[in-house]
């Protein structure tokens, strides 16, 4: 295929060019209806699951249709969803934090032809392409990292167990039945790019090996001292190594007793790499929130310390997250988030009800903080 | 034709949820086909190999992409990352396979247009991929090539009037909530004070000159729907600090049951929780227990409000925000790596939203803790981290901000203060001699 | 005065030694009503401040007259005490954790001639010898450490802060009107010989001033290496120091603004005295409890960074102890510990209902848990 | 007449408190008349000194009293403080004024004849001044002379039949509650086990061979009145596994206003807090919510009780402790000194107390306990500091005890887990020769 240029010219890149413009101003881009109405609105009510409808004090209303979907996405697809949002939107549309589309119309009998179109849209493969729903005291869509789709780091990918948890979840995605809402978060290693540390349920790539150590390379592809300066344990010294052909090379040695597997020196130096097979898998956090209402926000707490990656659908972690959503459903007080419902029964009662395993892993060792987290007081449930 | 097998991917096209496999196997064949006839600049099997290399980490359990090498558009030191596959000779369409980050609009609004005009881009220049959007909030341009880098630079200042997002040690592209566009709770408009911020920062978000990276993310009031308080170095949170207003018309349809009064706004509309009872699940719910009925009217003391927004939630249409709004303002919260995770501490209780002057206290506060975490702030130490390594005191220091009870949760527990020189009558410097009559040895 | 001998020879030590005998045993010192009902008790109930009966499975009860002093207590005092238990508790007492004395007696009508007794015993300077309180919703005796009397440490003293403070408080003493039991501590300074820091109040000792150095005497008197390992915050080093005429000598120089004037260098080097008229001084910590009920034990929060001692009776000190329990006395609910209603109504709260001074110096900046008491949400009062 | 002026110290007799300058006064008086004919083995005006010394430092705002040298009794490493004043010449019946600990007896009963005893042998051999008693729980006899300490000890064990407490890197005296010898809430017998461990552990108590200080505490039941959780490296809390037991008619009497069933065995008497409310002062304050009236019957879901005191405390002549009883053990608690502040955690949810055995269980623990923190800990390194540097799981290596929930109050917050080696299949050593097969450079 032959070379388009834009119009750029590499020998003057300084030529005409254009920097620092930020992004489309958002005014361009609001439906009219939000235009017209911003700051004016009284109230809202979700009518059903994944449809809502706002009311303006001007007596205008917007309705808006919110479906679930992968955020890995195709132009194809992208293409398809500015074909519905012409067709029905005047050409708007809106995506939300956690990876939900939302589309608006500004009365209410465009919403059922909307939703008609919405739902009669399936891959090929058999699944829906825009399921209805995430609103309300359920689950909503699914907030994510790369995985094996496209990052150097992860422990896991966050596209397959992302759509292995909906798929077990798809029933609280379309219903509201929960005692409140339930917000799950995958990060695909513990860098966490999509912050999941204070998630009702978080999944998270963990690595549990020591890095490997590339010798021969080391001194060549990184900078010793930042590999050194990485490690949060200190685990890492310079070392002198002999290789196997009598070269003695500058390298790294790791105290593996010291290494908590964070993987911050592979960030820092490609010759240390920790993916393995058998040593990575997930790890499931719980309770955590970042909303403030009722109770402080608070961070999720490791409730299953590994469970092995069981590609294409990780059913021992889907199994133990539908535990978790179980028993919290059948056990939380109506407007209970998570974290709270396992704060009112105690954390021993959470793994009772939930029938999650305790091990030692769970208890905090790491700097002092960790004595926060043990029990110091004699209130506790046998 | 699927150019690979991919007997595990496969089989996550089955179940309701929307499959990424199923996507990207259709964008395959719409590159294969190329009904549209695009003058593909990167390998038109791209997303074939791409398939290809998730399916044999399927396989293997690992990753099979490599560190990005230094890679970017002129003059920027990010908004570009480089990613390159470990097994190029498996997958040549995926050799180089950079992501560009795409300043995102507030709010996340969008027109058609708008898309199309970046979709078009992407078919011609990239994989036609995206994250739709990246963790942060960016739009992510999945998977190109190093030629094509500037190139599509340039189409998307010349063309799209759209300038890329930061990555590495620099500002990361704020983010919001919906705001006052659509939210009847936000007690501020994110979307101009986001995009604001976007623009003012700049040259911050595009040029590394940090020890690590920046986030801002500008929440409309407590129920943080952005999440800004665990996933910003600088959180944003609308507040008021007048009374809730109340319609005690609208409290008693609430207590009454109408149907068009659903208690949290319909959320809890799957399940019969049985009729609503307004002491149950407001009053007692109330984590200050501010509130009473008196009669057939509510009460809330308002001077003990936190302003949790647990009964604005249950009854929007009987409850709402004060008018005189602004923001609390939270610094420091990051994910675990290297530290410990932090949530953003409470360092403005409150503080004017002012387009007016150009939010001048806002950016104020924004340049004097930037100025110091430039100045001490490690190699890769984030702010919270050097919060925590020298003190919240150091952070009111150089905001000249006074110290006041709601910094804290609960004062110190232990004795330790480090007293300054200056604090303390006489000073530090004594005289042993003069001690040593008093005190022998 | 000639010296008597106890049958020791100095010369002979082994000879006929005893060791490792511990205490007497706890039978012999049991009133017979104790020795016959232990483990028998079905309930009890505080007749009066002061005055509690204890009822058994047999039909047996026991009186008890509970009186608070000073725990620095002479020989001649303590006969005093024995006087009053023969005459009326056929020779028995105990003394309490909290330093009461408590006579018990084996029938009510016993209970008035005690009670008479005790209370007609006055000091020559007119303090009470025997108060009789300290028992249930109200505020029981100080327990301390020696201060001034007997201690090399100190940063205050502790029986003339107690003393004064016990007589600010003294309608606490002999009455029951308070939401819940509050209880005062004192430690001269941080090492915290009667460990302070879960007291509803606590009265804390400490320096404001680092260490001087005795450079002359140092090396002589001290181990250098102990010193410099003492140091919790690394502000010690090893240095040589020229003395005026002209000596090198070994010793140890300090970085004044690392230190946070714990005194632990001076507990091993006598030749670090931290000890200044205007450098020490009180500090108050308030909410503290050890008790499990209803909420957890808790650590005392400092709410007074600092109060200069003002010899002999530190108005400054009782009167903000005073301040915070009224406001507790006001605000609290029954049975509210004052830690428990602070935490309800808020620090913020607790210092406006308290009137004392909120400043940075409350703001902890100790090591990593430091972070955990800083706000993390926005669900504060203004 | 008074041997010194003293100022300052003559306004703290005043006001209605015991005052301890009166006491001393008085001692001085009864000195100097010495009616009784002691042959003083120390200077007859040591407490005429003493009160010269604590007036000098109400004048100087600063002690005067020094370090304390190396003296003892021969054999023992502990139970001696040397103490020396800093101005002998102006207070040479002070010089040396070394303090002894003393055992306290269990539950700190007392006959007079013992009492007497040892005021006579003070009376001879030291000041006559005293702590009764000491903030770990000795007696204190406070102030005497080298050469009397030998003397002393010979008295105390010969004549007595009493031995020193301990004092430096020693256990210290173990101290209780007065437990089932005279409350209704005690679990155990508390007398009889800190007996117990008082004898069983005399060589730890006298023979310094630990690293620094360590405290046993033993309080009946979770009202800690011995305050064991906050003061004691090991703190033994009585505690039960089965049902409270219901009396239902006193239920019904306390809600009666019965006056013989006064709210919280009348500890509230002084102040009128309105009819007492059942619902309000006991089932709503109940940390767990798992009471409930069903009519006239009190319920209690014991399975989500916490045991903690509250219900038993407001109604103990209708709700008594249950029958399965035993204690928690918690451990590493500390004053601030030197890493901050501790309170025990939970390493035994229950533990049975049994003399039969002679506590076998407990001492097993014990001495697992200390061999770990002889081994392991540092020069002046607590328990709790020991548990924080290596970790509580350490402490449960040791001490073969599995983790339960109950061990935390919450799951770790952060997933930085360090696996062993022989918990991951195939262990650390890789080949990343091989490695380097599936993943190129």
């Amino acid at each position: 295929m032959a070379f388009i240029s834009s119009g750029y010219n590499p020998a003057k890149p300084m030529e005409n060019r254009i920097t620092d413009i930020g992004p489309k101003h958002f005014e361009e881009f609001y439906p009219e209806v939000i235009k017209k109405n911003k700051g004016k609105w009284t109230h809202h009510e979700i009518l059903e699951p994944g449809v809502l409808v706002h009311v303006s004090e001007t007596g205008d209303e917007v309705y808006t249709v919110r479906c679930g979907g992968a955020r890995l996405m195709s132009t194809t697809h992208i293409n398809e969803i500015c074909d519905i949002a012409d067709k029905h939107c005047d050409g708007h549309l809106r995506f939300t934090t956690r990876n939900n589309i939302e589309f608006m119309v500004d009365s209410k009998d465009k919403v059922e032809p909307l939703k008609n179109d919405l739902k009669s849209r399936k891959f090929a493969g058999g699944s829906l392409k825009f399921p209805i729903g995430g609103t309300g005291a359920g689950i909503t869509n699914i907030v994510h990292t790369q995985g094996w789709i496209h990052c150097h780091t992860p422990a896991t990918d966050a596209s397959g167990t992302v759509k292995s948890t909906m798929d077990a979840l798809f029933d609280e995605f379309q219903n509201m039945r929960l005692p409140a809402h339930l917000r799950v978060s995958m990060a695909c290693c513990l860098n966490m790019c999509g912050a999941v540390h204070c998630s009702d349920i978080a999944i998270l790539g963990y690595h549990r090996k020591p890095p490997m150590l590339d010798h021969e390379y080391l001194d060549k592809l990184c900078e010793i001292p930042l590999a050194v300066a990485a490690c949060p344990t200190a685990a890492i010294k310079p070392a002198k190594v002999t290789l196997a052909n009598g070269t003695e090379v500058k390298s790294v040695e790791v105290k593996n007793e010291r290494c908590m597997f964070c993987g911050n020196c592979y960030t820092m130096c490609p010759s240390m790499p920790l993916a393995d097979t058998d040593g990575d898998g997930i790890v499931l956090m719980a309770g955590g929130k970042v909303s403030n209402r009722i109770s402080d926000p608070k961070f999720s707490k490791v409730v299953v310390a590994f469970l092995p990656n069981e590609m294409p659908r990780w059913p021992s972690m889907t199994d133990a997250i539908k535990k978790m959503v179980n028993a919290y459903s059948n056990g939380a007080n109506k407007y209970e988030r998570l974290g709270d419902w396992a704060e009112r029964i105690g954390w021993e009662k959470f793994f009772e009800v939930c029938e999650l395993n305790f091990t030692h892993h769970l208890i905090d060792d790491f700097r002092q903080q960790a004595y926060m987290s043990w029990r110091q007081t004699t209130n506790f449930k046998f | 034709m699927a150019k690979h097998e991919t007997p595990f991917l496969d089989q996550l096209e089955s179940g309701p949820w929307p499959s990424f496999v199923s996507d990207m196997k259709q964008q395959a064949e719409v590159r294969a086909k190329n009904e549209a006839g695009v003058e593909f600049q990167i390998p038109q099997d791209c997303v074939d190999d791409l398939l290809g290399v998730v399916e044999l980490s399927y396989k293997h359990g690992r990753t099979h992409w490599k560190h990005g090498g230094i890679v970017g558009v002129f003059g920027y030191g990010g908004g570009v990352i480089g990613r390159y596959c470990d097994q190029p000779s498996l997958f040549p369409g995926v050799e180089h396979f950079h992501t560009m980050r795409v300043n995102q609009p507030a709010g996340k609004y969008y027109s058609t247009e708008y898309l199309r005009s970046i979709t078009k881009l992407w078919d011609l220049r990239g994989s036609g991929m995206t994250n739709m959007h990246g963790a942060t909030g960016d739009i992510i341009l999945l998977g190109t090539t190093t030629p094509q880098l500037e190139e599509v630079f340039w189409e998307l200042t010349h063309n799209l009037g759209q300038d890329l997002g930061g990555s590495g040690s620099n500002l990361r592209t704020p983010a919001d909530c919906l705001g006052t566009s659509r939210c009847e709770y936000s007690c501020y408009d994110t979307n101009s004070l986001v995009h604001f911020l976007t623009n003012e920062f700049q040259d911050e978000l595009h040029r590394p000159a940090f020890p690590y990276k920046f986030k801002f993310k500008l929440d409309g009031c407590p129920n943080c729907c952005v999440a800004s308080i665990a996933r910003s170095d600088m959180s944003f949170i609308g507040t008021w600090k007048d009374d809730i207003k109340i319609d005690q018309d609208a409290v008693n349809k609430y207590i009454e049951q109408d149907p068009a009064y659903p208690s949290n706004a319909g959320a809890h509309k799957g399940r019969d929780w049985g009729p609503f009872d307004i002491q149950k699940e407001v009053i007692n719910l109330c984590p200050t227990g501010c509130m009473k009925m008196v009669g057939k009217e509510l009460k809330i003391d308002n001077a003990n409000c936190t302003r949790c927004m647990h009964c604005i939630n249950v009854m929007p249409r009987a409850l709402k925000i004060g008018d005189v709004r602004g923001c609390s303002i939270l610094c420091g919260a990051k994910a675990p790596i290297l530290d410990g995770a932090q949530m953003g501490s409470l360092l403005v209780p409150f503080m004017e939203v002012n387009p007016d002057n150009d939010y001048e206290a806002i950016t104020d506060l924004i340049e004097n803790i930037w100025d110091w975490w430039m100045e001490e702030g490690k190699n890769r130490e984030r702010l919270g981290e050097l919060i925590m390594r020298q003190g919240f005191q150091k952070l009111l220091e150089v905001t000249g901000i006074e110290a006041v009870p709601q910094h804290v949760a609960y004062p110190r527990t232990n004795p330790y203060i480090f007293w300054r020189e200056d604090e303390v009558p006489g000073g530090f410097e004594r005289d042993v001699v003069e001690y040593r009559k008093h005190h022998l040895r």
